[in-house]
């Protein structure tokens, strides 16, 4: 640091100071009006699509919504307060089971007696979030003290007590063989196949209403995350992650910041894991293993660290890619269909190879991630570096 | 300048909108049952020339062998179906799709292929399948699946085919009191794993245990360990004079070697999942083929019953690198089960979802020589009681023999009647 | 008692193998400031190439080319690491993870349905002493690890090349300014965790296991705790740590029955539960010290 | 103010026309030149952020370290090429750093940081080993005392004695110092100046570099100023002294330091003429 300071430099730092001023570079080097009607045609879209998609597509495209705003939950932590979290499957699974308890009555499934508190499904929604955050923030005593790996490894351990519970609280997870996930009801209407409203000519079931539902979350989600990383509480933690010293100096409680965020963070990996039981309608304890803890953090790396849209880009890529290796198999080469018999490589497996090779390449190549290709050195990123090292 | 772009935007969308749901092939609306000129109704999936069924399985994870076996047998079972004409003048046709044992894959699967097919021919793992149940009731989709938990029968489209993992044990309980001469007040160590499986057979197991004053010893593994020694200790230290196992076949090695290296020479009797070929080459090689015996619905590959002798033959013609196991029968007779199911809703003229889950429960008395006679009828009742006991051998198709024919324990229809 | 000494006993022959692979997770972490994720189908990759190769080769001869083998692939990905050193250490592990996934891709490919023995030389002996029984194999795993991590201690604070992977570790610049090859150096450590890990591998599958299958490598997951409480960076620690974790986990495993309240299973979890309990009351771990974050 | 050495060897650090930049675009250093002789002791002087630090390192050759990389221009030491090799090759060529801070491997012995000095240069045998640890040891009575302690445990003045003692295992014959006297007291400042004489009588070229230029043009003989990356001024160091230039730029405050260090050299160290 100290030899480079008095260089005068032709402004490298000013789309740097940019980044920081907008904390969420959506498609940088644009102009801010081009870029607006990029995002509405997006919105267009998005809004169009259940009048053509099938169940499959609609599905696919719920579970990355789910996705996006897990990953922008995570990436609030990870990416801004610089905390690495492995445990977000649970917090996910607090969510979804947290839901289906709340708005599930009692009954049985199989062998198991099931308990329920019959809850109005939206109260039972926001209810779950807030066990979420309570779960998280249950865990403060570590996440506000232990830093970087530790932290990570430390959250590894919820995955698996995650996994422990699922299977033995049976009266309220169905244990293995998992429950029945109670349909959204919205001032009465409910959100399954029962009814079906017919909008311009087209049906529109349980699954595409439940589509507006979750383009509703990922909005508020992107803007409650815009406004936390623009606000005071977005610079506390981006300062926290750069320096702590230099973060205590400016009168950032630290271990408070921390627990904060990762509370935070599990309110977001919640509202997912709620969405995602009413995505699958039937929830089972193998969902949210380590798995998709490593799916969530591969998500924000490849999306890009620290920002909204990378979240959003990195979700969509890493849940959707596998959907579309299968659906295509047949018309791809080196890939066989599945039972097709031979010892070619099955779709699942190809997935697996390129979802690698792309989390690996995003890394050693365009570290800052796939939403920041554009920029061709991410100014972000390069002043990051040479402030840390020297 | 900013707001008239976000106007643009807008009346763009709104007329994007309505132009283009005027075209939505969904506003077609269902068109998902018709019925033609002959009276013959049909639904997804049907049409003149072909039936289309679903297969969800494993065939990249941790089940991948298993997965593949039955697959493969199951198309060579159609295939030779298809080469004689097929079921009503129409070709059969697997839609597969490779889970790989992954839940959500497994939904999503689901969801892609199911507007498209008329029956789920297989869907594997328990954990899949459970994920799966209610929208499988919803859409009336019948579908065979390819575990025996009793948890999964009561449901109107599901059907598991061979007796559930409880009758099982009950039936192979019977064998080990015979074979190790158990007396009442001997002690039976009960290995099983955690999960609706090991949960299933364990059930069965104590039940048969109280029936022949036998005393329970009970352990419970987790579906990743891999070393069984604590539990031998356990079960050598309560002096045991038998065991029954429900878990991994890696796991059954690991026990089987163990108790037999550390002198605890009693017969162990597993569920059917509990052994691959595989294991034979393994340390634990000699104590199998020593002490273990296997409680199976279907009859080794190993035995001379000729649809056996038929299956295998065929197999290893077709997939002549491939290793046989017990999924080889298991995906045959689910082939058999959906060819004669759709046979009699042919025969009803009735290629509807709700068509061809009537024909399945209209099968009171099938057979295919792989196994005995089921019933179908009652989808809260196993469709069959009765089950075989293998034991491991070399030098024989799927590495197994058969020990004792087909057969059913008094202690079975007490155990139903209590349940019922 | 009986219970108890064979609770003990397998405690201390689990923790040993543990102690391989958290040490060489240790290192790598010491080497690239990431958790090592890959280090499970690096113990796979070991394990499996033991399994091809014991028989044109004998147990032997192959163990030594496996362990060339995963250490020269634990090399690899080091070199992949140092193209991200620069980015802190959550970037370069998530490129482990990245590792990860194609290693285990492949080799779960490889592998299939397959039960694969590593052919070693101690069959399915057992041993029976004090009231207990063991497998040779086991005991044999004790006395190797033992004399492993006896020689690498030695190694690590009696020669130049402990004393250069001390002095990196502490200050990577200074020690350059000293005329260490750093780079050579940490290729090194990565080798050792790679060769390290392909000998637990062979205990791993070794008798009373059935033997290598895709999910042996989900062992390393417990080295991760045992690691992480014992102070990541810190080589007693990881010893320490490993003992605490097999102990615990035997214990939960022997006393399952008293245990029962909890749930079962509980000897899975057990890796877990204590190391968050030693975190709550020590962040840095037991023997780790506060500098020894990188972040 | 130093009688020249009495041979004068034919070695030379000479850095010439040098550019080094970090990142991509920042430029710290622009077309240095400046020869610093084995005979003698150089200084480098300059504020804060001059670009005095990354001259060394652009020499030790850990540029790479820090994102920098040369530019332009060339290193040399003697015949050999230093340019843009390895800080081990440096190292090996004879050109050791003692490092900005001192450094010390704290949770190491002192003794053990010691022997990390050797590790640049060929192994030795044991005995050889222990013989060079007591040379240093004999120089620094003081680190003898505490050679089982761990070096994060010294004081200031105590870990720069183990910083140079370290560097001086090698038998380094052009020793680069990057700011010797910064956070020390005014009595551990002149002891450090002394060993620094001692070092240079003992046939060692030495480049200092300081922010504290009374001290480093005492020292030299010959020194450069160093300014936004360019070389300002050079000159003989009595010359620059007296500069106008240097006086208001750099030594305005310079009257107490001079009081500071007008005391001739210690007792305790004249062990180190020996």
């Amino acid at each position: 640091m100290s030899d480079t300071s008095t260089t005068p430099r032709p402004r490298p730092e000013s789309a740097a100071a940019r980044q920081r001023r907008f904390g969420v570079p959506l498609l940088p080097r644009r102009t801010p009006s081009a870029r607006r009607t990029a995002l509405a045609a997006c919105c267009v879209l998005l809004l169009a699509w259940p009048f053509y998609l099938s169940a499959f597509w609609l599905q696919t495209g719920l579970f990355a919504m789910t996705a996006v705003i897990a990953a922008i939950g995570l990436n609030l932590l990870s990416g801004t307060a610089g905390q690495l979290s492995l445990g977000h499957a649970f917090f996910v699974a607090v969510g979804a089971y947290g839901y289906t308890w709340l708005a599930g009555d009692d009954g049985r499934s199989g062998t198991h007696e099931l308990t329920g508190l019959g809850l109005n499904p939206m109260v039972a929604f926001l209810a779950a979030i807030v066990l979420a955050g309570a779960a998280g923030t249950v865990f403060s005593p570590l996440s506000g003290r232990l830093r970087g790996m530790y932290l990570g490894v430390a959250t590894l351990a919820l995955v698996f007590i995650g996994q422990h519970v699922m299977l033995n609280a049976s009266s309220v997870t169905g244990g293995f063989n998992g429950r029945s996930v109670p349909p959204m009801e919205i001032f009465g209407m409910a959100f399954d196949d029962s009814t079906v409203w017919m909008v311009l000519g087209v049906p529109l079931g349980g699954l595409e209403r439940l589509w507006y539902f979750g383009l509703f979350l990922v909005g508020v989600a992107c803007l409650l995350a815009r406004n936390l990383l623009l606000g005071r509480p977005g610079h506390a933690l981006g300062a926290l992650r750069d320096s702590e010293v230099a973060a205590a100096v400016m009168g950032v409680p630290a271990t408070r910041m921390r627990a904060a965020a990762f509370t935070v963070s599990a309110m977001y990996a919640g509202t997912a894991g709620a969405l995602l039981a009413l995505v699958y309608q039937r929830i089972v304890p193998d969902t949210f293993g380590l798995a998709l803890s490593i799916d969530l953090l591969a998500m924000i790396v490849i999306g890009g660290l620290g920002s909204v849209a990378g979240a959003v880009v990195g979700a969509v890529f890493v849940s959707v890619l596998p959907q579309l290796l299968t659906h295509y198999a047949d018309q791809l080469p080196l890939v066989v269909p599945p039972g097709a018999g031979g010892d070619g490589l099955g779709a699942a497996e190809a997935a697996r190879y390129l979802y690698g090779l792309v989390l690996v390449l995003t890394l050693l190549f365009a570290p800052g991630g796939l939403a920041r290709l554009e920029v061709p050195a991410p100014p972000w990123w390069r002043t990051r570096r040479s402030f840390r090292n020297t | 300048m900013n707001r008239m772009h976000t106007r643009v935007a807008v009346a763009l969308a709104a007329s994007v909108l309505v132009a283009v749901t005027g075209c939505s092939s969904k506003s077609a609306g269902p068109k998902a049952e018709n019925v033609d000129a002959a009276g013959f109704k049909s639904g997804p999936g049907v049409t003149d020339k072909s039936i289309s069924l679903g297969v969800l399985t494993d065939l990249s994870g941790p089940a991948a062998a298993l997965g593949k076996s039955a697959v493969q047998a199951q198309q060579l079972y159609l295939d030779q179906v298809n080469a004689q004409g097929g079921v009503c003048g129409r070709q059969i046709k697997l839609e597969v799709r490779d889970h790989a044992y992954d839940v959500q894959k497994a939904v999503a699967a689901y969801a892609e292929i199911q507007p498209n097919v008329a029956a789920f021919a297989q869907i594997l793992g328990s954990a899949q399948t459970s994920a799966l149940v209610d929208s499988i009731e919803r859409d009336k989709v019948m579908t065979l699946i390819g575990g025996n938990p009793a948890a999964m029968l009561g449901h109107r489209h599901l059907q598991l085919i061979n007796p559930t993992y409880d009758i099982e044990m009950i039936n192979g309980v019977d064998f080990l009191v015979t074979k190790a001469g158990l007396k009442p007040g001997d002690k039976i160590g009960v290995v099983f794993q955690d999960g609706d499986y090991g949960s299933n057979a364990a059930e069965g197991v104590r039940f048969a245990a109280k029936k022949a004053g036998l005393e329970p010893v009970e352990q419970t593994i987790k579906a990743t360990d891999t070393d069984m020694t604590a539990q031998v200790s356990a079960l050598r230290a309560a002096g045991v004079k038998a065991i029954t196992f429900s878990g991994t076949p890696a796991q059954t090695a690991s026990l089987v070697g163990v108790a037999a290296a550390t002198g605890l020479t009693v017969p162990v009797l597993g569920s059917s999942p509990s052994f691959v070929p595989q294991l034979m080459a393994t340390p634990a090689k000699a104590a199998l083929t020593k002490m273990f015996y296997l409680s199976s619905g279907v009859p080794a590959l190993g035995g001379d019953e000729p649809a056996v002798r038929k299956l295998v033959a065929d197999y290893q013609q077709k997939y002549p690198n491939e290793q046989l196991n017990q999924a080889v029968e298991v995906g045959a007779v689910n082939g058999a089960v959906m060819v004669e199911t759709l046979k009699l809703a042919c025969a009803a003229k009735d290629f509807t979802r709700e068509g061809i889950t009537d024909a399945l429960r209209s099968l009171t008395k099938f057979t295919s020589g792989l196994g005995e006679v089921q019933d179908f009828s009652d989808p809260a009742r196993v469709p069959s009681r009765k089950t075989y006991v293998l034991q491991p051998a070399e030098g024989v198709p799927g590495s197994l023999k058969t020990v004792q024919p087909a057969t059913e324990a008094p202690g079975v229809a007490d155990y139903l009647a209590a349940k019922h | 008692m009986t219970t108890f000494t064979q609770t003990l006993f397998n405690g201390l022959a689990l923790g040993s193998v543990y102690a391989l692979i958290a040490l060489g997770f240790t290192l790598a972490y010491k080497a690239s400031g990431a958790i090592n994720f890959a280090h499970g189908s690096l113990l796979l990759l070991g394990g499996y190439l033991v399994a091809i190769w014991h028989e044109p080769l004998g147990f032997y001869l192959a163990l030594a080319a496996a362990a060339a083998g995963t250490g020269a692939a634990a090399m690899l990905e080091a070199l992949l690491l140092r193209k991200v050193r620069r980015t802190g250490s959550t970037v370069p592990t998530i490129l482990t993870i990245g590792v990860d996934i194609l290693l285990l891709t492949e080799l779960a490919r490889r592998i299939g349905g397959d039960v694969l023995t590593a052919g070693d030389p101690w069959g399915s002996r057992i041993r029976e002493f004090a009231g207990i029984t063991v497998a040779e194999a086991r005991i044999y795993s004790l006395l190797v690890s033992v004399l492993l991590v006896a020689v690498f201690l030695a190694a690590f604070h009696r020669t130049r090349w402990g004393l250069a992977m001390r002095a990196t570790a502490i200050d990577r610049e200074a020690a350059e300014l000293m005329g260490v090859r750093s780079d050579r150096l940490w290729m090194s450590a990565w080798a050792l965790a790679g060769v390290l890990a392909a000998v637990a591998a062979v205990f791993l599958i070794a008798f009373p296991a059935p033997g290598l299958d895709r999910n042996t490598g989900h062992i390393a997951l417990a080295a991760f705790p045992a690691a992480v409480l014992g102070g990541l960076g810190s080589v007693g620690g990881a010893l320490l740590g490993s003992l605490v974790i097999g102990m615990a986990e035997a214990a939960a495993a022997g006393y399952q029955q008293q245990l029962s309240s909890f749930g079962s299973g509980i000897a899975d979890i057990a890796p877990f539960v204590v190391m968050v309990l030693v975190l709550i009351a020590r962040p840095q771990g037991l023997l780790g010290s506060k500098e020894s974050n990188r972040v | 103010m130093r009688p020249p050495p009495a041979t004068a060897p034919p070695d030379e650090l000479v850095v010439d026309d040098l550019t080094v930049v970090y990142g991509r675009s920042i430029q710290a250093l622009t077309s240095v030149t400046l020869r610093a002789p084995v005979g003698g002791i150089v200084a480098l002087l300059g504020a804060n952020g001059a670009g005095k630090s990354t001259l060394l390192r652009a020499v030790s050759g850990t540029l790479p370290l820090h994102t920098g990389s040369i530019a332009g221009g060339t290193i040399h030491f003697g015949e050999r090429p230093l340019t843009s090799l390895p800080p081990a090759d440096v190292v090996a060529a004879g050109v050791v750093q003692v490092p900005e801070g001192r450094r010390v491997f704290s949770e190491l012995s002192v003794e053990e940081n010691l022997r990390a000095g050797l590790l640049g240069t060929p192994a030795l045998r044991r005995p050889a080993a222990r013989d060079a640890v007591d040379r240093i040891f004999g120089l620094f009575p003081v680190l003898a005392e505490r050679r089982r302690q761990s070096a994060g445990l010294l004081s200031g003045g105590e870990q720069q004695m183990l910083a140079l003692g370290r560097a001086l295992m090698a038998g380094p014959r052009m020793l680069l110092l990057d700011e010797p006297s910064l956070g020390l007291a005014p009595q551990i400042v002149e002891r450090i100046a002394q060993i620094v004489r001692d070092i240079h009588a003992q046939g060692t070229g030495v480049l200092l570099v300081e922010q504290n230029a009374a001290l480093a043009l005492e020292l030299s003989d010959h020194a450069y100023v160093l300014d936004v990356g360019r070389i300002r001024l050079d000159g003989p160091s009595d010359e620059l002294s007296c500069s106008d230039d240097i006086r208001r730029l750099y030594l305005g405050e310079q009257d107490e330091e001079e009081s500071a260090l007008a005391p001739a050299a210690l007792p305790e160290l004249a062990r180190w003429s020996g």
